[in-house]
């Protein structure tokens, strides 16, 4: 088995993971952490991309993985921000509970 | 023979790994390094206490420690010794796997800051090609260690003083960073090392120091602001406030982990200051091209004292301040000029050399930073206090 | 300007030359600065109107004397200044100025008059809350009239001619209150335009036949030698050449400004206008413009003349000139208001002018011009200080004895009424009338011209006794007491008076120094240019026929005072001619019914196609318009909103259906967006493994 | 397959098993910081210094620590009676699992399986900045805008209620 296949699986477990938690948890933070595994395992995956990639001197791949970084963190903030306001509004972070979006 | 006195641990380094056999050389040679340095800031903690208590006996008008040993030199091993032989004590209620691992990853967190601090010419462990990230990824992790801390041992003072400490450690990181950057800017490497050879180099006897420069000198100002509030220093002790919360996030540790916080926070004070010489006071280089003779290691933990003997001095002179003043502090004040530094370094850069570059860089300081000390300074800003992060 | 050099390198033009632009731009300038001062600054926009037009007056004098010493050395000098002013590819069109002795003469002319006349009016007007205004008009009409003289360019001429007929437009409806100034300002406009217009005319033919409109311009101006033989080459209509036409609608032109016969009308009007304005441009400048044009283009109207003989074009401005004089004479005979005798007089004056210009050459017409813009200018300032004197009274059966009241003005008035009349030897007048009755009478043409201007001069002589009389002679009719006017009033008229005595000396037979300067020779005194001829008995012949004028006009109305309600003497004689006479000859009420009239009948019809013809088209494709949008609107309300709402509600139906999937869980969608994934990624791979 | 690459994987895996396991939501954040640590030492191992450690600053650094100021804010810590897995919480799972199935099947299905050495990649930090500022510039400067709007949106939607609340 090569490295690159290596790294892909872990990332693809990851990811599955962090899917499953984004699935299976009902509070909003353990989703978002879920989603944050998930751009963590696609970084992951970039990166070995570029390591074993024909080109790594073209740096695609990392810049690619710097900047998923970049707005990960960005749409960390915001998602928190936001689950922040909604449990002031609600109180309950609870995503069963906030169902009312509904057609 | 200067230059044997000059790279004498290198030397000794060498010698000593020349018995062992060659696929263990390298390996080898890295564990003495963390030894020696895992024994050395210790023994410099140990120093630093001593001086502290000292000093502010001193400057509060009253004698320090004078009971153990002559002049109470031995105060730092008595207290060890008494440290060491407390019972450890482990609340009830608290989350005991996080109440252990908190001060682990905090000393192995501001332990691992070292790696690549050049220490002397050719003492560095790890000459990284991003050593100033490394070294700020790891200062990083300490926050998590100290909400840890706080959050494990269920106690209502604890987990304030750890909000507190980690609110203030993330925001005055940012001050810290980008003054720092701007050293990066200027020497053009994220290498340490790249960064002391930049300010090695003397015109008639005095060195390149980038503090010896207008940006230079005002992002190292910044620096110190900020390095006083990343490791929890007064005047921004407030995590450890002992007249709000009884000691912060560190209430219910006891014994050795407590011990281990306390080494923490004064090795944190160390490396942080070892940053703050290599990056603006020239690293191990002489202060004179006169001196150069004299080894570069000591030159480094000289600066290294001297910048603890500022820390307790400031500490001695400067009351606390409220929890809103320090944050407006860091993001109206501190962040803005560091960002305003950023940009005289960058006009630093492009105006090339000649005298030019010294009018205008000092002049736009100058001119900003009394304005915004004017600003400040206004009475209105004293208002009532509002409780918006002490909630 | 380095065009004209290029072109005659043997020409060096002077530095005063090349200053002559100031003459015109100064007074412009001061009116352009008069139309920014405040009302109340009356002094200030005096003092600058007078200074400006002084250092015009000095500049013109030290041009004359330049010339004056130019000539001395043999033949004078012809200094041009030109350069280009739009270039249009190949074709340029050039403005420059000219420093000759025509224009150098008109130059010291207009400027004297006007300075005399700008001082005149600080008296006049002081009274005026407008006094501002008027000086900056006052600066703004003598800019128009110097650059119409010092222009060396048709175009720049016109510019400057235009530049005059507004401002005297401005100025005649300067008591724009009266209802009166204000028709005659709008009158004059008119009339002056419509010999505007054949000017315009003439000016773009002569650019599309020469391809230059400079005058003089080292061998290629229009008024030069190639461009006149070109221009003869061309035939035109009526066998003229172009040439002639050319020049017959520049005269048109002339004809407008200098009131010759057919276009007239508007001058008498004009003196509804300040009486400083009636002297300023209704006699001494403006209207001689007219003449001087003609007298610029003279070498394009005499084009193809034999020596010494005529041309078609000449021989019309003969004509009118002609006819002008005895016409306007008459009608002048039978006025009541003193300033429209002087403005009838001038009008014939002009005629004499333009006779002199058809018959005896620049010469002897510019030589009257000249001398009559002096003494007319004195009698309109005398009859403006009689006026203002008896109380903006202008009836002259209404004055009466003012000898006494008004001595200065009198005696003044006396000299320019002798010097009009052409009292023999003494007086400017008689010279220069001479001079044209002289070269009427070898005039090859016809020998009509001769007799009507002699009994022009009867007539002249005639009705100025009768004014007089009646102002200045018998008993006072008036009823206030009358007063002399300002020292700031009589003194130009004074000085007047003085040039219109000494002008005369500079063109007897004996020493015509004027003529030899403007064609350009030498001169010298000598007794024996009288004795050329038929001279002697033509001069006893002009003494005969003004003594006779006198004497008539001193018989009828010397002496006595008749009241203003009772009969003129010549009415109670011949009424039906006099009533003639006092209409005017009717030419005001013969416009009105065929010119005017049927303007107005075309106005109507024009009307009447606006409103029908054409307005019925547009609403004819109004109305179709409106038709189509009103079934356009039928269209949408029934077929597109109709079926727009059906499929909306389809649509609401069909999302009502669908948004039951949607149950507002974030999870749910995941979990669908996932399945999805899964489904796609299976097909993707089991199509790519294949 | 070197050992190093096998112990950091079973330490990333590990952590984020805990991350989505685990009942106490802080212990999770902890976990999750485990997982991202791990992934970082991950990109180390694959001669990525930088990203590696900007990893480690980003994440360790900063979102963990947003994320358990979020949980303490929102009382999240203490685990709520009735379970911490949502309903349908089967099918969320079996959902990840076919995922995750597609995903090993696609792999294995590819050329990386196939057997090839790359040499380490001599890529300095040096090559990255010159790399940012000139070719990524404009995806740099969007970043940066798009960071910018991020923390003004944040501050803003979690100061609202107070914000109206003064």
């Amino acid at each position: 088995m090569t490295p690159l296949a290596g790294f892909l699986l872990v990332a693809a477990l990851l990811f599955s993971i962090g899917l499953a938690g984004a699935l299976t948890r009902r509070n909003a933070i353990l989703v978002l952490i879920g989603i944050e595994l998930m751009l963590n395992a696609a970084n992951l995956n970039l990166i070995a991309f570029w390591r074993y990639g024909p080109h790594p001197e073209a740096l695609t791949g990392m810049m690619f993985a710097i900047f998923s970084i970049a707005v990960a963190a960005a749409e960390a903030a915001v998602g928190l921000g936001l689950v922040i306001s909604i449990y002031r509004h609600a109180h309950t972070t609870d995503l069963d509970m906030m169902n009312r979006m509904k057609g | 023979m200067i230059e044997k006195m000059d790279q004498i641990f290198v030397l000794l380094l060498h010698w000593l790994t020349g018995f062992l056999p060659a696929w263990l050389q390298a390996i080898a040679g890295v564990v003495i390094c963390v030894a020696v340095i895992v024994c050395l800031y210790p023994a410099l903690f140990a120093l630093a206490v001593l001086l502290e208590r000292k000093g502010l006996g001193r400057m509060q008008n009253r004698y320090g420690p004078n009971r153990v040993g002559p002049y109470g030199i031995l105060q730092p091993i008595a207290d060890g010794v008494k440290s060491l032989t407390k019972e450890d004590i482990v609340p009830l209620s608290a989350d005991a796997v996080v109440h252990f691992l908190a001060p682990v990853v905090l000393v192995v967190a501001v332990f691992m800051g070292f790696a690549v601090v050049p220490m002397g010419r050719n003492m560095v462990l790890v000459d990284m090609d991003a050593g100033l990230l490394f070294y700020f990824a790891m200062s990083a992790t300490t926050e998590l260690s100290v909400f840890m801390a706080g959050w494990s041992s269920r106690n209502k003072y604890s987990l304030l003083g750890a909000m507190r400490a980690v609110a203030q450690m993330i925001s005055y990181e940012v001050p810290l960073l980008m003054s720092s950057v701007a050293v990066v800017m200027i020497t053009g490497s994220l290498s340490l090392t790249k960064i002391v050879d930049a300010q090695n180099s003397y015109t008639g006897i005095f060195p390149h120091w980038y503090i010896f420069t207008p940006w230079g000198f005002a992002g190292f100002v910044m620096y110190a602001i900020a390095t006083t509030a990343e490791t929890n220093r007064s005047p921004f002790d407030l995590p450890e406030g002992e007249s709000e919360l009884v000691a912060g996030y560190h209430t219910e540790y006891s014994g050795f982990k407590f011990a281990l916080f306390f080494l923490g926070e004064y090795v944190a004070m160390f490396s942080i200051s070892g940053l703050g010489t290599t990056l603006f006071l020239g690293g191990w280089s002489a202060p004179f091209s006169f001196l150069t003779w004299v080894p570069s290691w000591i030159w480094f933990f000289s600066k290294i004292m001297l910048s603890i003997c500022v820390f307790i001095w400031v500490r001695g002179t400067l009351p606390r301040l409220r929890q809103d003043q320090l944050m407006n502090f860091a993001w109206k004040f501190v962040l803005p000029l560091t960002l305003l530094n950023l940009f005289v370094a960058a006009l630093w850069r492009f105006l090339g050399e000649g005298w030019e570059r010294w009018v205008f860089c000092s002049a736009i300081l100058a001119v900003v930073y009394v304005a915004m000390g004017l600003v400040e300074m206004r009475r209105d800003h004293f208002g009532p206090r509002k409780y918006r992060y002490a909630e | 300007m380095q065009e004209s050099i290029s072109f005659t390198p043997q020409l060096i033009t002077s530095p005063l030359a090349e200053m002559l632009w100031l003459i015109p731009a100064l007074p412009i300038g001061s009116a352009g600065i008069g139309a920014l001062l405040k009302q109340s600054k009356r002094k200030t926009a005096a003092a600058l109107a007078i200074g400006s037009m002084s250092l015009s007056l000095l500049l013109a004098l030290a041009a004359f004397a330049h010339v004056l010493g130019s000539w001395a050395g043999g033949v004078a000098a012809r200094e041009t200044v030109n350069f280009t002013w739009i270039q249009v590819g190949a074709t340029s069109v050039d403005l420059g100025w000219i420093l000759d002795p025509l224009s150098a003469v008109m130059l010291v002319m207009v400027t004297l008059v006007g300075l005399l006349i700008f001082i005149y009016s600080v008296g006049y007007m002081e009274h005026d809350e407008n006094f501002t205004r008027f000086f900056c008009f006052l600066s703004l009409f003598a800019g128009g009239m110097l650059a119409v003289v010092i222009a060396n360019s048709l175009l720049l001429l016109y510019m400057g001619w235009e530049l005059v007929g507004l401002t005297s437009y401005l100025l005649i409806g300067f008591w724009y209150q009266r209802p009166a100034a204000a028709a005659a300002a709008k009158k004059a406009f008119l009339t002056t335009r419509i010999g505007d217009v054949f000017f315009l005319l003439g000016m773009v033919w002569l650019f599309a036949q020469t391809g230059t409109l400079l005058f003089y311009n080292g061998g290629s101006g229009s008024m030069e030698h190639t461009a006149l033989s070109a221009l003869l080459a061309q035939p035109a209509t009526f066998g003229l050449s172009a040439a002639g036409a050319i020049g017959l609608l520049i005269f048109a032109g002339a004809a407008g400004k200098s009131g010759q016969f057919p276009l007239h009308v508007w001058l008498p009007d004009a003196m509804e206008g300040p009486t400083p304005v009636s002297a300023l441009i209704h006699a001494a400048t403006m209207v001689a413009a007219g003449v001087y044009l003609v007298a610029r283009v003279y070498p394009l109207m005499q084009a193809g003349a034999l020596t010494g003989g005529t041309t078609t074009a000449l021989t019309v401005v003969t004509w009118v000139g002609a006819f002008t004089a005895v016409f306007a004479a008459l009608i002048a005979v039978a006025q009541n208001d003193i300033k429209r005798i002087l403005a009838y007089s001038t009008i014939s004056q002009l005629g004499y002018m333009m006779a002199g210009l058809g018959m005896g050459g620049v010469a002897v017409g510019m030589f009257h011009l000249i001398t009559h813009a002096f003494f007319k200018a004195l009698l309109f300032m005398g009859a403006g200080s009689v006026i203002h004197g008896s109380h903006e009274e202008q009836d002259i059966r209404k004055m009466g004895g003012l000898k006494s009241a008004m001595p200065w003005t009198f005696g003044t008035y006396a000299v320019g009424m002798l010097a009009l009349c052409g009292f023999p030897l003494f007086f400017s007048g008689f010279w220069s009338k001479d001079g044209i009755l002289e070269a009427a009478q070898h005039w090859s043409v016809a020998r009509a011209p001769f007799y009507m201007l002699v009994f022009g001069a009867l007539l002249t002589a005639f009705y100025m006794t009768r004014q007089v009389a009646y102002v200045f002679f018998g008993a006072s009719r008036a009823s206030k007491a009358a007063h002399e006017s300002p020292r700031v009033m009589t003194l130009p008229l004074a000085i007047l008076a003085f040039f219109a005595v000494a002008l005369g000396a500079l063109g007897t037979p004996a020493w015509p120094w004027f003529k030899a300067f403007l064609d350009g020779h030498a001169v010298g005194f000598g007794l024996e240019g009288f004795a050329e001829p038929g001279l002697l008995a033509l001069m006893a012949t002009s003494t005969v026929v003004v003594f006779l004028g006198l004497g008539l006009g001193w018989k009828l109305y010397g002496g006595k005072s008749p009241q203003p309600e009772q009969p003129d003497v010549l009415e109670s004689a011949v009424p039906v001619v006099w009533g003639w006479l006092r209409n005017r000859l009717c030419v005001d009420e013969f416009y009105g019914v065929t010119v005017i009239a049927f303007y107005g009948w075309w106005a109507k019809v024009s009307d009447w196609l606006d409103r029908r013809v054409w307005g019925g088209a547009v609403a004819g494709v109004a109305w179709v318009f409106r038709g189509w949008a009103e079934f356009n609107r039928f269209f949408d309300n029934t077929w597109v909103n109709g079926g727009f709402d059906k499929g909306c509600e389809d649509l609401a139906t069909g999302g009502g259906l669908l948004s039951r999937v949607q149950n507002g869980r974030a999870q749910t969608y995941l979990r669908i967006l996932a399945l999805a994934v899964v489904a796609l990624a299976a097909i993707l791979i089991w199509s790519s493994r294949a | 397959m070197t050992v190093v690459f096998y112990i950091l994987a079973a330490m990333t895996v590990a952590g984020g098993m805990a991350a989505m396991l685990l009942k106490n939501t802080v212990h999770c954040a902890l976990a999750v910081t485990v997982a991202f640590a791990g992934l970082a030492f991950l990109f180390l191992d694959l001669d990525a210094q930088f990203a590696g450690f900007a990893q480690i600053l980003v994440y360790v650094g900063a979102v963990a620590i947003l994320v358990v100021f979020a949980i303490l804010l929102t009382r999240g810590s203490e685990t709520p009676k009735d379970g911490v897995a949502s309903k349908h919480w089967l099918a969320g799972l079996v959902i990840a699992a076919g995922v995750f199935a597609v995903m090993g099947w696609a792999i294995l299905q590819s050329a990386a399986v196939l057997p090839h050495e790359m040499p380490v990649p001599a890529v300095t930090v040096l090559d990255i900045g010159n790399a940012l500022v000139t070719r990524y510039v404009l995806p740099l400067e969007i970043v940066a805008l798009l960071l910018t709007a991020a923390m003004l949106g944040a501050v803003i939607v979690a100061l609202h209620e107070k914000e109206a609340a003064q």
